[in-house]
């Protein structure tokens, strides 16, 4: 997914990007074997890993076990996350001893469509066999979605991203509602926390619904419904997200600028082959 | 029994109109200047086989190389969509491009039981994916103990499995180290093969905690092209062109402007070009 | 995630009577101190499964603590027979044990399913094999998209993986090094597991190129025991005692010379002895 | 298996046991890959590479692929066969990626019991259920049987050895004839060769019985009958099989010494532990 400019919605002292970054990070925990995506969940994971989850262990599917990046890698498989890494495994032993086998206890996700039950597509907008976008495609997130432990989202909200009824299931989520993993037999416990730019969405214990928890602040409940395609509910006791501390935000920013310094065009005019 | 040729002998000698063709590499090592050997040798009716079709294939597909895809991601990875890939399954340009999709995991088991020289892979997928409504290729198979039911697919054998590795030695033995990705399963599941190498030594040396060794008796053609998994990288020699990655979909967004790339980037090039970009990268 | 703690205590933590156990080793890193420590708690009524049988079992099975033994190939290697496991399958002395006998392949592939967390192995194996009538665990199964039928297996997914590594780093990471045989699999199939290693490192340094390391998440107990392996042996630390291995045909023969060197060097010794007999091997 | 001790049937310059390796060796081709079985398989397999086989790839079950042992391994997982060894793969690895993936060109397999067809024992002596001697196993033997090219079968004749009928089918040879093993699916040769401590039999194309091919210098074709549990058959056109060449007596003698003084038991009186 292309990524809105920064700042586009910026606040007193940090953006609602680096809101949604810090929020998202916050939910690992330091003892946390998280299978990262590439992008947002990949900066999350490594944020949470500089800040207070420095025992993190983070895993990209290119066989990277225990990798700890310092800039943030632009592709699955780029050459920090096998060279920081405790270990490096061969793709199909990834997919079948680590993500299959059951040892990881959160699958980071991002997705172009999402609908209230976390049901995850990036495959097509339009018909599969007739697209009006060809999407990338599920690549590891069918079997990260029902392999980990639990899987949190983060993604940017809009109407055109939260939809009613995603185009095409690449990834399940909690299906039609509760019970429907158990009857796929599926155990493990699907989408528990989406992290928005603007709030915090939990999946409800009885009906697996996505409802707000917290809202960012400066964001108003209008503001959700606005940019959300379905009638989005609220818990009963919608907390505040607390702020970006001072350490968060200057860890993201170091990271982001070390990143940006990275991987910048080289300035050599042609790039060549 | 390996043997060392040109890069363009390899290519004739080993790959078809019509043939299945697996170039692999997860992000590392993948195969550029092979690509563009076949580009430049007009194969044509291929099906290519690989997880992330990413901008090599987008070359092969944009020039109408291939008739068919087997795939489970297809992007121009950090960066966003591959163009000529979408134009060829939106809009069948230059020619109609079949696809037949799956999951990495599904991938990496059919890579796996392909190299394991079994016809189908088991694994616990596809639950609740779409993937499989669509996609006839996807069965279910039930456990004899357990009576759990689980997926099956195909397992991937090709009939030519092209990859990049850093090293042969004088012998012939082949050596990836770093991210190793499928390349060994899908050298060791195909009928044929092609190795490009960073270099020839004489031994191997200082090698890393995950290296693959080919031993010589089961790759086919190697042929040394310095550089030529360029944008991608090599561990060890040079690091990965991400502004190539970024220049790309700027390049490929547009049918003419793609075919002025490959025509002066791969028609009218070659494999000794690919030193050159890597050492700039 | 993965704790430090006296062999005593892992193995009072771990193991219960009735256990599945699988001790690992193929030939090389032989967990003889842990099976030791096994005997001297005086564990009952477990199940034994491991590939190659062969002291180690032999001495588990002589003292009684196996009722029952998974297997692929029972001998000294080398040498010639287990005559404590000979006297438990021809005389039921002092116990008798059940068996449960299968292919190297099949155990191998066991090994590798209960890693991926699947309930079964497919493989192409036991054609013309009698073993697959006398053992009904041995099943086949129907490829969905060529018919041709194969076997398959239970996967090994044991109560208990004990296991003999090089080295742990502070976190409890493990490294093993040289033949790697089915160790790492054993361990992530496990419910629990118990490693014993050469010494703890600051940082896993000049690994070899075939190394296998298990991340502190994957891994239960760890208990330092120097010359644990003995008398198999731990590459780069000391050499596989082969004089020990043809004593131990003798020893063994005999009923009563088997419990008293069960009594001199197993019951009234300890781990502290390891590092002395590997010292000496 | 126990071997006889050496010398029992010396000849002038060299022994039985000398002829069956030195013949054992020469079957192998420099371009074959070999799964070696311990024991006479792996002396005959080393002696080769050390003579006419020089790019002879040993595999042994232990993970070990190309391995150059200066001595003979006592175990199939010596150290020094992964020191010497090209690669060293696990043993999961070894038996689908390299066995069952139908890379080896010649299994190389001892016996217990072998029968006319080349099937072989090596589980029990007497009944599964109720056994005479438990031997140790099929371990790798089995899918050796089936999935390498062909298998060539190195053992001592003895009417114990060469049996009428083999108590377990351990390993598959022939089944009970022509047909058998593509009726159970396999498509590999099986049993090709057998060496003696007396002959060299061949499987006939068309039986695929064992039928003696060649006699070694000295041995009588009684002698063979004698030492055969089955009616055996010889082929029309017998051949003397070429005596021990000096180089290949001095090879064998040199590994065999230097494997002696490797593997000596220590005289510090106790072995202790």
């Amino acid at each position: 997914m292309r990524q809105r400019p920064e700042g586009e919605r910026t606040m007193s002292d940090y953006s609602a990007q680096e809101m949604m970054s810090v929020t998202a990070a916050r939910a690992l925990r330091n003892d946390d074997v998280c299978f990262v995506g590439i992008g947002l969940p990949s900066e999350a994971a490594n944020l949470a890993r500089l800040t207070h989850a420095p025992g993190l262990t983070l895993i990209y599917e290119s066989g990277t076990l225990g990798t700890q990046p310092s800039v943030l890698p632009l592709s699955i498989g780029d050459g920090e996350l096998c060279e920081t890494a405790l270990t490096t495994v061969s793709v199909p032993e990834m997919f079948r001893y680590w993500l299959q086998g059951g040892r990881i206890t959160v699958g980071f996700l991002g997705a172009a469509q999402i609908d209230r039950f976390g049901n995850i597509n990036t495959t097509v907008v339009g018909e599969y066999g007739d697209p009006k976008v060809r999407l990338p495609g599920g690549g590891g997130a069918p079997e990260i979605a029902t392999s980990c432990g639990e899987i949190f989202i983060v993604m940017r909200q809009s109407k055109r991203g939260f939809v009613d009824k995603i185009d095409f299931v690449t990834s399940l989520g909690h299906g039609t509602g509760a019970g429907d993993r158990e009857r796929l037999g599926v155990t493990t416990r699907g989408p528990t926390r989406l992290m928005s730019d603007l709030c915090i969405m939990t999946s409800d214990p009885e009906t697996k619904e996505f409802v707000v928890t917290s809202i960012h602040p400066g964001i108003t409940a209008e503001q959700i419904v606005e940019n959300t395609g379905w009638t989005v509910r609220f818990a009963l006791d919608v907390e505040e997200t607390p702020r970006p501390t001072k350490a968060e935000l200057a860890a993201l920013r170091d990271l982001k600028a070390r990143t940006e310094a990275a991987h910048r065009v080289p300035q050599t005019g042609e790039a060549a082959e | 029994m390996s043997e060392f040729v040109l890069l363009s002998e390899a290519v004739e000698a080993v790959m078809s109109d019509g043939d299945a063709v697996a170039m692999e590499g997860f992000t590392h090592l993948i195969p550029h200047a092979a690509g563009h050997e076949v580009i430049r040798q007009g194969r044509r009716d291929l099906t290519l086989i690989r997880m992330t079709p990413d901008i090599i294939y987008d070359q092969l597909i944009g020039m109408g190389c291939a008739a068919r895809l087997v795939f489970s991601w297809g992007g121009n990875p950090g960066v966003g969509s591959l163009h000529r890939f979408r134009d060829a399954v939106e809009r069948d340009w230059p020619i109609p491009l079949e696809i037949e999709e799956h999951s990495h995991a599904a991938m990496a088991n059919a890579y796996d039981a392909g190299a394991a020289g079994l016809p189908f892979a088991v694994f616990r997928g596809y639950r609740g994916a779409e993937l499989a409504q669509v996609n006839p290729a996807i069965k279910s198979i039930t456990c004899p103990y357990t009576e759990e039911k689980l997926a099956c697919v195909p397992s991937i054998r090709a009939d030519v499995a092209v990859v990049h590795a850093q090293k042969a030695n004088a012998r012939g033995d082949v050596l990836f180290e770093g991210i190793v990705g499928v390349q060994k399963e899908a050298v060791l599941g195909a009928k044929r093969s092609i190795v490009t190498v960073e270099e020839i030594v004489d031994e191997f040396e200082g090698t890393g905690p995950n290296a693959v060794i080919l031993p010589h008796w089961t790759v086919g053609y190697i042929a040394v092209v310095p550089g030529g998994a360029h944008p991608s990288y090599a561990h060890g020699y040079y690091t990965r062109d991400n502004g190539f990655y970024k220049m790309w979909d700027e390049v490929s967004r547009d049918r003419d402007s793609f075919r002025a790339w490959i025509k002066q980037h791969v028609l009218e090039g070659g494999p000794q070009d690919f030193a050159r970009h890597a050492a700039a990268a």
